[in-house]
C-alpha cells in the first residue's frame, strides 16, 4: 500500500521535474484516503447506491454496510454502535454539540460553555456565534505548552454551566489534553463534557467510557478517510437539540439522506488506522523526535512549541524561528518540495498569528515565524533526512534579509556584553 | 495562494537585497505584530536614488513588493521616487491578492520614510504621508 | 454508460435468482453516481489530496478543481461561480437558508419566515425548530394539484417577513410552482426569496436571475452525483447568518475543510446531467406518461396525484389505490425487483402519512395507499411494460383481503342505486 | 426494514383470510387514519374457535400479525383465544421492529373485539379491554 500511494503521489507531480523529492508533512491538515478505503467506498457509488431509509431489499446491503461502520467506530471509542451518528464534517460534529446543547439547557437554566483559547476555529466560531445569541462562553487560559489547569475549569465553573468542551489534542502544537481528570470533574459536577477528538481518534488511545466522554467529534479525512464525513459520539441518554433538522435519517438526529460511501469510508479508516496504532505510533514518534532533533540542533534559536514528547501527538512537531516570517518558509520549502503549515497570519489572510500560539506565551514575531511539520503513516526517515538537509538553509537565507533578525542578533550582543 | 508569476520570481530572487554602509537615509515600515517590517537604505547624489537596498521581514509579497518597489525607485529623482504609488508597484508585479494589497503600501511607505529621512539629514522639510484606510479590507481566517 | 450501470445494477443483485428483473423506479430519493462522476472523483481521493486551504503548489490542482465545479453549478443556474457555496447536502443548505436569515435579520425586526405546507421536512423540520425559538413561521396552503397561490403568499406577509421559502419542486407529487411570479413579487417586496430546487436542478431549467431567487437549495444526489455533497446559491450581497462556523472555507461562509472530491463530483454532475436535458426530460417525459395512462386504465379506482404532465417534473408519477397500504405494496413491488416509494405512515415509522398528500386534500386512506414512483436516465419502456404487467395484480391481490375495499365497493354500490 | 423470515412469510403467504359467512362473533380494531385496520370473523363451537378468518388493511406486519393471530387463536377456547397477548403475536413471528409492535396490538384487540361480539351475541357479559399505552413510542419520520 505504502509504495502505491507514494507512486501516485509522485505522478501527480508529473509536470515538475521528475528530479525533486516530494515529502509531505502536513498530516494534520488532511491525510490521503488510504487506496483500502476508497476499494471500500467504491461499491457504493454506481452499484449500491440505494436510499438507506427506503424499505425495499435493494437497500438492504447499504443499511448492512452502515452499522458495520458504526460498529467500526464505536469500536475504537469503547463506545457502543447506537452512540455513534454520522455528520458531514468534523465541524459540523463541533457545531452540534455547542449549539445543540445550549438550544436544549438554556430553557433550564443552563446557558453556560466553557472551553479553552486553543480550541480549533470549529469551536471559537461557534463560540462567539452563541455569545452574539447571548449565551455565556468562557475560554480558558492554557499554560506554556498548552495544557488547560484543571483548576481553572474548577474555578470557571457556575450553576449555568452546561457543557464543557475542551480538545482532546491541539491541532497546531499537538499537545494532549488531561481528559480523563476533565472527564471525572465534568461527571461528578452532573455538567455535560464533550471533546474535540477530530486530530486525536485512531492516533492515541481513547475510552469514552474511562475518560466520561460524553459527546465527542471526529473526522474521517484525518485517518486516511475521505473528507466531507465525520461523526459524533453522542453518550446513551444525552438529550441534546438537532442541529441539521429534516428528515429522520441518523435515529431522528441528524437528517439528510445518508452518504453511503462517506460512511463506509470512515468506518474502514478508522479500524484500519487504530489497528495500526501500536505499530505507527512508536515509529512516527521516532521520526518526529529525529526531526525535531535535527531542527533543533541545525537552527540557531530556533523554539519548539507544545509539550514534551509523550504528551504531544506522535506527529506534531512546531517551531519558531525568530526573525522570519512563515508563509516564506512555506514556499521556499514549497519550491524543495516539502509541504507543511504555519501559525502565520500572512499565510491564512486573517490580521492575526495563530491563537493557540499566542495562548502559550508567545510574542507576535515568534508566532509568525512559526512552521508545522506533522508526519503520517507514509513519512520515512529518508524524508526527515532531506527536510534536515534543506530547512536550516532556507531559514538562513530569508533570515539574513530579516531585519528582525538584525534586530535580534543585536539584542543578544547588546545582553551578552 | 494565486500569485503571479512576477511576484515568485521577485519573492525567490529578490533585487537589492542587504544594507548600505553609511546610508544617506533610512526608513522603516511595517509592525512585527502584523508579520511585516520593511527598511529601506538609500544612497542619494544630485537628488537622484543612486542605490537603495531593503530588508524586509513578512510574506512573499512584502518581499516582491519591497524587491520590486526598489527597482522602481532605483535612478529615479527624490521626487519621482515619493511618487511611486502602491498600485505602481502592485501592477508591476502583475498585481496581488487582494488580502495581499498591504504589502505594496508598506513598500511605499517604507521608502518615504526613508525619504524623509534622507530630508531631514539634508535639513530639508519633510513631506505628508498620504493615508491608505481604503485597504484594510476585510481578512478571513483559513484553517 | 448506460449499459455499464444496469450491469452493475444486475450483478449486485446475483443472490437473487438470475431470471428476475430489477426496475429501479426511486430516482427521487437517489440516483446512482454516473459512473463518469465517479470517474472524475478518482484523483482526489488518493493522490491529489492536499487541503485546498493550504497554500502550497500540491493544493494548486485541488483548488481549480474546485473552481471549475463552482463554474459548472453557476452555469446550469445562471449564477456566477463567486454565488455558488459548498455544503453537506441540501438538507443543509435549507436549514442554513432558513436559521441563517432570521439569525441575521431578527435583530432588524424582520423576524417571520413564509414557507408552505407542502416543504421537504428539511424546511418543515427546520421552521418547527425555529418557532420554537421564539421565531414566527407561516405555511402557505396549496391547492389540488399542490400549487401555492400567488394570493396566499401576499396575505401573509407582513412587515416582519425575512424571507419566503417555497420549494421549486415537489419531491412527492412533483408539482412545479410559479417560481418566477413568487420571485418577482419577493423581490418587488424587498423580501429575501429561497427555493428549495432540490427536486429540479438539472431537470428542469432554472434561471435564478430572470427568476428573482436568491438562495437555492440543491443536492448532487438527486442529479447522478454522490450523496453528501450539496449546494447554495447566495445572491452576491446577500447577507446572512452562517450556519456552520469555524474555519475560513467557502469564503469565510461555509466551515469545515472542503470535500474536494464530493466538490467535483457535484461540478461534473449538474454538468452532465443538465446538457442531456434537453434529451432526457421528453424520453422520460413519454415514459412516465406512458406508465399512468396504464395504471389508470389498468387500476379500477386509482386517482394521479399532482399536477397533470408539463406541470410537474417529468420523472414523477404518484398513485393512490383506495383499499390497500403503501408499505404493503412496496413490498409486493419488490418481491417483482420493483423498487418505488409511497407516503404511507407505515413505511416510515410515523404515525401521520405524508403531509403533503394531506394538504392536497387526500383522505388518511387515500394518502396510506399511495404509491410514488420516479423516472430516471436508465428507465426504458420495457421496465415500464413490466411494471405494468404486475403492478395491477399486486393492487387486486391485497385489495381482495381489505376491509377498507370491501367498504369502498359497499360505498359504490349504495352510491349507484 | 428488519422483519423476520416469519413475517414475511406471513405477510407474503397469509393464513385464515377471508370472511365467514354468518359468523358467530365479528370484531374490528384500528382506524383508517393510523393506516391499519383489522377485520375478525369468528365460528364458535362448544366454546372453541372453530374457525377464523381475517381482513386486513395495513402493513406487513399488521397483516403477518393478524394471520400469525388467527393461526395461534384456531381451534383455543374462548378463555384461552382472549388471553392470547400482543407480545405472544409477535413472538411467534420472531420479533417485530419497534415501532411497528402496536401491529401486533391490533391483532389483539380485534380478536377482543370479535370475542366480545360473539359474548354479546350469546347473551353473555363482555369482557374489559387492558390498555397498552405504553405502546405509542416516539416514531420518527424518514425521508
Ligand atoms: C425537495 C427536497 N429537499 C431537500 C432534500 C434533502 O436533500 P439531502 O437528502 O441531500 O439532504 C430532498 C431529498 O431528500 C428533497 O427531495
Ligand atoms: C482539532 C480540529 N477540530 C476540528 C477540525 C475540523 O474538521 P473538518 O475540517 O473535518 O470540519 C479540525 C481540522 O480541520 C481540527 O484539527
Amino acid at each position: 500500500m505504502a509504495g502505491q500511494w507514494r507512486n501516485e503521489f509522485k505522478n501527480s507531480r508529473k509536470g515538475q521535474s521528475e528530479m525533486s523529492r516530494q515529502v509531505y508533512l502536513d498530516y494534520a491538515a488532511t491525510t490521503y484516503t488510504a487506496p483500502e478505503v476508497v476499494e471500500a467506498m467504491a461499491p457504493y457509488f454506481t452499484e449500491s447506491f440505494g436510499n438507506p431509509s427506503s424499505i425495499y431489499s435493494f437497500s438492504d446491503r447499504n443499511r448492512k454496510a452502515m452499522t458495520k461502520a458504526r460498529e467500526q467506530v464505536a469500536a475504537v471509542l469503547g463506545a457502543s454502535q447506537d452512540e455513534i451518528f454520522f455528520t458531514g464534517s468534523g465541524t459540523e460534529s463541533d457545531n452540534w454539540a455547542l449549539k445543540g446543547t445550549v438550544w436544549k439547557l438554556a430553557a433550564k437554566g443552563k446557558d453556560h460553555i466553557i472551553t479553552t483559547k486553543i480550541e480549533h476555529h470549529a469551536i471559537l466560531h461557534t463560540g462567539e456565534f452563541l455569545q452574539r445569541q447571548g449565551y455565556d462562553v468562557t475560554y480558558l487560559p492554557v499554560d506554556e505548552e498548552g495544557r488547560v489547569r484543571l483548576e481553572d475549569l474548577k474555578k470557571a465553573v457556575t450553576d449555568r454551566t452546561a457543557l464543557v468542551s475542551i480538545m482532546f489534542a491541539n491541532n497546531e502544537i499537538g499537545t494532549i489534553q488531561p481528559i480523563a481528570e476533565i472527564g471525572a470533574f465534568c461527571r461528578e459536577r452532573g455538567i455535560l463534557f464533550h471533546t474535540d477528538a477530530v486530530q486525536a481518534v485512531a492516533h492515541v488511545p481513547i475510552d469514552v467510557q474511562a475518560m466520561n466522554i460524553d459527546m465527542l467529534s471526529l473526522s474521517a479525512h484525518k485517518f486516511y478517510g475521505p473528507k466531507g464525513i465525520g461523526a459524533m459520539y453522542l453518550r446513551k441518554g444525552t438529550r441534546i437539540e438537532n442541529f441539521i433538522h429534516g428528515g429522520g435519517q441518523e435515529k431522528g438526529r441528524r437528517a439528510s439522506t445518508e452518504n453511503v460511501a462517506g460512511i463506509v469510508g470512515l468506518g474502514k479508516a478508522i479500524e484500519q488506522t487504530a489497528s495500526r496504532m501500536a505499530e505507527s505510533a512508536p515509529r512516527i514518534t521516532t521520526l518526529r523526535d529525529m526531526l525535531v532533533d535535527g531542527v533543533m540542533k541545525a537552527v540557531p534559536h530556533a523554539k519548539l512549541n507544545g509539550a514534551p514528547s509523550g504528551e504531544r501527538l506522535p506527529n506534531n512537531a512546531n517551531f519558531s524561528f525568530v526573525g522570519i516570517e512563515g508563509e516564506t518558509m512555506l514556499l521556499d520549502l514549497d519550491r524543495a518540495g516539502i509541504y507543511g503549515s504555519t501559525g502565520s497570519a500572512c499565510s491564512s489572510g486573517s490580521l492575526d498569528p495563530s491563537h493557540v500560539l499566542m495562548a502559550i506565551g508567545l510574542s507576535h514575531e515568534q508566532a509568525h515565524g512559526s512552521l508545522r511539520l506533522t508526519l503520517g503513516e507514509e513519512t520515512t526517515g529518508e524524508d526527515i533526512r532531506y527536510v534536515l538537509s534543506v530547512l536550516p538553509d532556507i531559514v538562513a537565507q530569508r533570515r539574513a534579509m530579516s531585519p528582525l533578525w538584525e534586530d535580534y542578533l543585536k539584542g543578544l550582543q547588546k545582553e551578552s556584553r | 495562494m494565486a500569485y503571479s508569476e512576477k511576484v515568485l520570481d521577485h519573492f525567490q530572487n529578490p533585487r537589492n537585497v542587504g544594507e548600505i554602509e553609511n546610508p544617506d537615509g533610512v526608513g522603516q515600515a511595517g509592525n512585527p505584530k502584523c508579520g511585516d517590517i520593511m527598511k529601506i537604505y538609500l544612497r542619494v547624489k544630485d537628488d537622484r536614488i543612486e542605490d537603495i537596498k531593503f530588508k524586509t521581514f513578512g510574506c512573499a509579497s512584502a518581499i516582491a513588493s519591497s524587491s520590486m518597489a526598489t527597482e522602481l525607485v532605483k535612478g529615479k529623482t527624490v521626487e519621482e521616487a515619493w511618487n511611486l504609488t502602491n498600485k505602481a508597484v502592485a501592477e508591476a508585479l502583475d498585481g496581488l491578492p487582494p488580502v495581499k494589497m498591504h504589502c505594496s503600501v508598506l513598500a511605499e511607505e517604507a521608502i518615504h520614510a526613508a525619504i524623509n529621512d534622507y530630508l531631514k539629514r539634508q535639513g530639508l522639510p519633510t513631506r505628508e504621508e498620504e493615508s491608505h484606510d481604503e485597504l484594510v479590507d476585510h481578512h478571513v481566517h483559513h484553517e
